[in-house]
């Protein structure tokens, strides 16, 4: 219980958490949505445009060069981050959300056949069911769902084998962690009864690249995903990991300028990937600053922060079931540092806006899992999710506004 | 303080004990409102008189406070008025809340003024507003 | 001749450009490629992460309000940028590339049939020509071009109402400046036309947007795409502006959160646009430092930019044809800041790696225009381009790098 | 100055004056490399001697001056080899290049040291050693 504080260490590198909201310090528990950045890829940012920056591959002057190589380095530095055996398993998107409708669309949508099965599990983000659900209907595909059940969000996986036994199961996508209930998936084990039935695996990352140790080649996934901005990085830049032999047979996805080898006014010959998958000006300063990023996380360990996320929700979890008539959401342990709570009748949002009157910044609604929260029989609730910087104090901030809504709105 | 002027005592009464709760059956008319930042939902239940005035008026809520509240406010408020009437007073309010129009004989609804200084909580205060339309304009069902 | 230099005023607010290259000071002449940023919009991405960053939409805290009220402000300064009627019919995108790929996606894979025409223009980027081959196999519709002609890559403009007349052309999408030939295209009497024959029209105005006033109501354009990068703004983020009686019949492209309505495990309802386009968390600084990019181009004067311009373009075409063995592409006069060429026999890779020893910064190869290039007998040329912050000294620099070059490799 | 490190005298000779330029008719096998980058393009021309020495040897190019040069030096090197012997050289190349091997028994392809510094115009400095492979192993045509 007495793990030494991260925040202790490394708030200060975050300058957006130094200012009050409503009078009072901020206190930022909406992680799981957002982080904040450190001042080292803020000022990466910076000083990329004004001292390198200029459009990639295919310049030979210096700016270019300088800017290719940045860009190039950035996507060897994400291969290393997720111990992938070749940089050119690394495709940079916009985000969790593109990455996954890459996915559906060059490779579920060429390689997929009626009444072929997407296995899903029911805490999946909109992002990873929109878009199953959209080419399941084109190529006329079926979709499967493990069922979570009770507030706790359990999956029972021991049904998965038969699963895929009973199913003509084609691809399983499932969340590494979910953003609602905090529970961790056992992503390395379904990967392995996946491959044993010949189906490809893809993991849903948005809330574990910035949280923990991932490593490709020991969840053995053919596919990963995760987004930039949930890991102290830019806006707009995301990560697409793909085994390549999958990767060299699909489709590019957007076509255009940087992914063709040839072109003449009939039609157009492709690149090998990462590159076929990359039309147009990509985010230069994004991948850039990602990759500033992922050197903040390693410099503060990503073993150290797993256990900050772990203690941190642990105990909101405890403390927070304390409070007369709260209903916690997800696992009674080994949870991420995401705690989903109804608090009384108190609707979310108004929760939200007390919270936030007090300085302290929750999220409230359906956290774009709205299937689930439906099962839980609610229509939204609130979550505080934390990070590296939170501290135990804030915690307390935390439970002693939810104290006072319960007597303002009781 | 801003937000005990948005949670007026009146919107707190009002959210805890909204007024003319409950669903109507046919041939009453039915109108929903959905939210889809928050997934809340509104259903309004208008049922008129043989001279067009609205008589009976209820409505069902998965909301917010303030959601509550200005539909409970608003069903006091259009009983009895015409359609023309009922939809007069919507587009006042609204105006109320997003132009800064006059307050005059909005009555009790001038307790959602603070709504002015949260504007991302309009769309709460004006759901049951909406689905009122639905509902004037809307089938039996 | 004697337009007051915007360099004189302007060119300090770029602070990249103050640097030495190979012992030179920087000419940077690649701006067609990419544009630099001045230090406002530099700031402002700092700004923005040091005080204001959430996540945007969903949420009700201080940082997540004021995060959404940038983003939604940026997206109005954009339809005041294009004198669009609303801000409702501008969608935020990667770039050109992604806005062209969204409309061949959403509108055309839905719109068109077996048979219907695409028409575009023989100088397209492989952004407006790639996505055109891709869903006309894809719907079975046909593409056709307009010729270009010559070095000068003029365009028969008469010939175009009977182009209409004599094809099911069902859409034009055509270039508003050539990047390759610095031609500026009528692209306001091809939309009278195209509409005039019921034709729907997209404007690939990647060239124009930072370099000219814009307004999408005199065009009367459908659709008009281009890229912040290439207007003073920041990597990852572009627009796509569509007429919104379009847009609202048009199919999502990608899928997510925020761009739903209502989700079950089943099915899901799309909200209205420009939300419809945007799974996912957007690139939110990128949208705020485009808006602050825009501010700074009205600030110049995009008249002004456009002026000058036109002096760089025309005088540099006129003292490079004086070079001897030197070929212009591109039109005599009237044309934009950019000057492709090809110098005797000197191969553009060759050239610009001269030049940029020399601390200039040309682009050398196809500039994504493979098909017209060839169709020049060419397999690469060497492009200068202009842009608000160049010196005439450095056009004099230009010229006295080709003429060493010239001698060099003679 | 690094760049007439790249451009040296024997650089700039073979690439206005290239050797072994032109094309050979079947039963020559050919091959081809293309660079997306530029639109650069060479093909090579490859004749065996009934001992599966290369007996003729030759190229065409449209490309740059280090392509080009690298192609016409890469022409003299390799004629008069086997196929192994070739494509031994071809390696031993390509690490001299990039992974600082030694230069021994290149000859006067030493003079594309300077591509080290380049590293952007190693595609240059390769696209005809990749249609040498391909020749050596393509068919007639
Ligand atoms: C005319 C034109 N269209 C489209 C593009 C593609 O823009 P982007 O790479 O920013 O998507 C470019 C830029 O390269 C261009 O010059
Ligand atoms: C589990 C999960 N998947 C996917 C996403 C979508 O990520 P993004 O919005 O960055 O594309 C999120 C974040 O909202 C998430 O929490």
């Amino acid at each position: 219980m007495t793990v030494p504080s991260l925040a202790e260490r490394f708030r200060a590198d975050f300058p957006i958490l130094d200012q009050t909201v409503n009078g009072h310090p901020l206190v930022y528990l909406d992680n799981a949505a957002s982080t904040q950045r450190p001042t080292s890829v803020i000022n990466e940012l910076s000083r990329y445009y004004r001292h390198d920056h200029a459009n990639v591959h295919r310049g030979l002057h210096a700016l270019s060069t300088r800017a290719t190589a940045l860009y190039e380095n950035a996507r060897q530095r994400v291969a290393t981050f997720l111990n992938a055996e070749d940089p050119e398993s690394i495709v940079f998107t916009r985000g969790t959300t593109e990455s996954i409708n890459l996915v559906a669309s060059s490779w579920a949508g060429n390689e997929l056949k009626p009444g072929d099965g997407i296995l899903l599990t029911q805490m999946e983000h909109h992002a990873n069911l929109i878009p199953w659900q959209i080419v399941a209907r084109r190529v006329g595909a079926r979709l499967y769902f493990l069922t979570v059940t009770g507030d706790e969000g359990e999956i029972d996986w021991s049904q998965l084998d038969t699963i895929f036994t009973d199913n003509p199961i084609r691809i399983v996508a499932l969340t590494h962690i979910s953003n609602s209930l905090g529970r961790i998936n056992p992503v390395a084990e379904v990967c392995r009864t996946a491959h044993k039935h010949g189906a490809v695996t893809l993991i849903d990352a948005a809330q574990s690249a910035g949280h923990m140790p991932l490593d490709v080649r020991a969840i053995d996934c053919d596919f990963l995903a995760f987004s930039g901005h949930k890991c102290c990085g830019p806006t707009g830049i995301g990560i697409l990991y793909g085994r390549k032999s999958l990767l060299e047979k699909m489709e590019p996805y957007q076509t255009g300028g940087e992914m063709i080898v040839s072109v003449t006014f009939e039609g157009a010959e492709w690149k090998p990937p990462p590159h076929r998958f990359e039309a147009g000006t990509p985010h230069i300063a994004g991948a850039i600053g990602l990759a500033t990023a992922l050197d903040y996380l390693d410099q503060v360990g990503r073993n150290s922060i797993q256990e900050n996320d772990h203690h941190f929700g642990n105990i909101a979890a405890t403390r927070l079931r304390e409070i007369p008539d709260l209903r916690v959401f997800g696992p009674l342990d080994e949870r991420a540092g995401i705690v989903s709570f109804q608090l009384g009748k108190i609707h979310a949002h108004d929760l939200v806006a007390f919270a936030d009157q007090h300085g302290v910044a929750l999220r409230g609604g359906h956290h774009c899992n709205q299937p689930l929260v439906r099962k839980l029989g609610l229509h939204a609730t609130a979550r505080a999710s934390f990070y590296l910087y939170n501290t135990e104090s804030e915690l307390d901030r935390l439970v002693a506004v939810l104290h006072s809504a319960a007597k303002y709105f009781g | 303080m801003d937000f005990d002027e948005l949670y007026q005592e009146i919107i707190l009464d009002h959210s805890k004990r909204p007024r003319n709760s409950g669903v109507l059956p046919p041939p009453a008319t039915r109108g929903s409102g959905y939210n889809p930042a928050c997934g809340d939902e509104v259903t309004v239940f208008v049922l008129k008189s043989a001279e067009g005035k609205i008589e009976t008026i209820s409505f069902q809520a998965q909301a917010c406070a303030i959601c509550t509240a200005s539909t409970s406010l608003m069903t006091l408020q259009v009983k009895g008025t015409t359609q023309e009437q009922a939809l007069e007073i919507q587009r006042h309010f609204i105006d109320f809340l997003t132009k800064d129009g006059s307050s005059e004989g909005l009555g009790h609804l001038r307790a959602l003024a603070g709504v002015k200084k949260f504007p991302q909580r309009l769309k709460c205060a004006t759901l049951g507003w909406h689905a009122l339309e639905a509902a004037l304009k809307g089938d039996a069902g």
